[in-house]
């Protein structure tokens, strides 16, 4: 089972917790991202993410589908937020379910990694002096 | 010539000033002229770490053919998590 | 930061998750082992989990404390259940905070790794036709 | 000889029928003494995967002294998480 979902409200540990909770697997592997409150010595106020939904759900997808079938896992959720985020909120959750749980921190671990990578969701970073899009420029 | 429209996000958005931009192009161009005619008109794309350009929801290799109809969006580099 | 807990009582992830987090760090991994319902082909109905409770929490703060030096953690949470635990129930909550989320991983897995190695808890398993201690005969 | 006693967990527990166990040894054992007493007094400790003594509450070494007043526990193969 996969799933994925893009929100402009709170995510939920528990519900991505539940989602992947199977009582035929003993492992489950949690990523939380949260909005830190600085970026290279700059104190961040707040943030942005902005996301081509369509295509980020279907990058998202794929990635989850991928690395469920790599890693031979249970379940994967991948539950990314957007819109305004204050400090300390959650921006993404990936949870993984597997029968080995070298396979669960491996396989999460991949899911984040290409999320960076590659899913069309950009973050604006406001400082006390200004604001930028993350990663756009040198 | 042709008039090719691509959706805008994040510094894409700042820097066309709209939510898309529209190229003028000849008919069938490939991916790569996209790109090519994209910094001809807005210079300050070429100044970004790199961008891709996504057809219909998907990247898309500099060799493909736009079609009547794809939907194209620019996608600068991305950074969710 | 190192918590950790031995507990007859209910674990809870918001509680493993809100004592590694940090505003300064991006980055959580969990691992969380629940009860599963079969064994080696059995149906498992129930398990009980005994410890040598003082040399246990020595063991986990050990435990916690290498890994949070060797990997740069910035907290490292480490909560595990005793007594009588039905399907599905948590067993174990490992919680890692740290600016690199690698290292959140990495460090993660070996706290797991090395509980399953070295802490002095015991698990029974009670299957439809008997009971056992587990991995303590060939 | 001397009156020594160990803390019985898991397995240990059923095999000792206690939560405890005395063995008696010569004075100030070494925890290699220990095992093998143990196991004469109650061979089905040979017939697990593996045990080991903690002393004080950490894994002993086998040539370890155990002293008078120390607390030693019988850990069989561990099974958290």
């Amino acid at each position: 089972m996969t799933d994925i979902k893009l929100s402009d409200q709170k995510l939920s540990i528990d519900a991505a917790y539940a989602s992947v909770h199977d009582p035929a697997c003993g492992g489950i592997v949690l990523f939380i991202g949260t909005i830190r409150n600085h970026n290279k010595g700059k104190t961040v106020t707040h943030l942005d993410f902005e996301s081509y939904a369509p295509m980020a759900i279907k990058e998202m997808t794929r990635i989850a589908e991928k690395a469920k079938s790599e890693h031979k896992l249970q379940a994967v959720t991948l539950h990314h937020r957007v819109g305004n985020l204050a400090i300390g909120d959650i921006a993404v959750i990936i949870a993984v379910s597997s029968h080995h749980r070298k396979a669960a921190f491996t396989g999460c671990e991949q899911v984040i990694d290409e999320l960076k990578e590659h899913v069309p969701i950009w973050k604006k970073e406001f400082l006390e002096d200004g604001s930028y899009w993350v990663n756009a420029r040198p | 010539m042709e008039k090719i429209t691509l959706l805008c996000f994040g510094v894409a958005r700042d820097i066309t000033g709209a939510g898309n931009v529209s190229l003028h192009l000849r008919p069938r161009p490939s991916v790569a002229d996209v790109r090519q005619q994209l910094i001809a008109d807005y210079p300050a794309f070429g100044e970004l770490v790199s961008f891709a350009i996504a057809r219909n929801e998907e990247y898309a290799d500099p060799d493909e053919v736009v079609e009547n109809g794809d939907v194209l969006a620019i996608i600068p580099p991305v950074s969710g998590g």
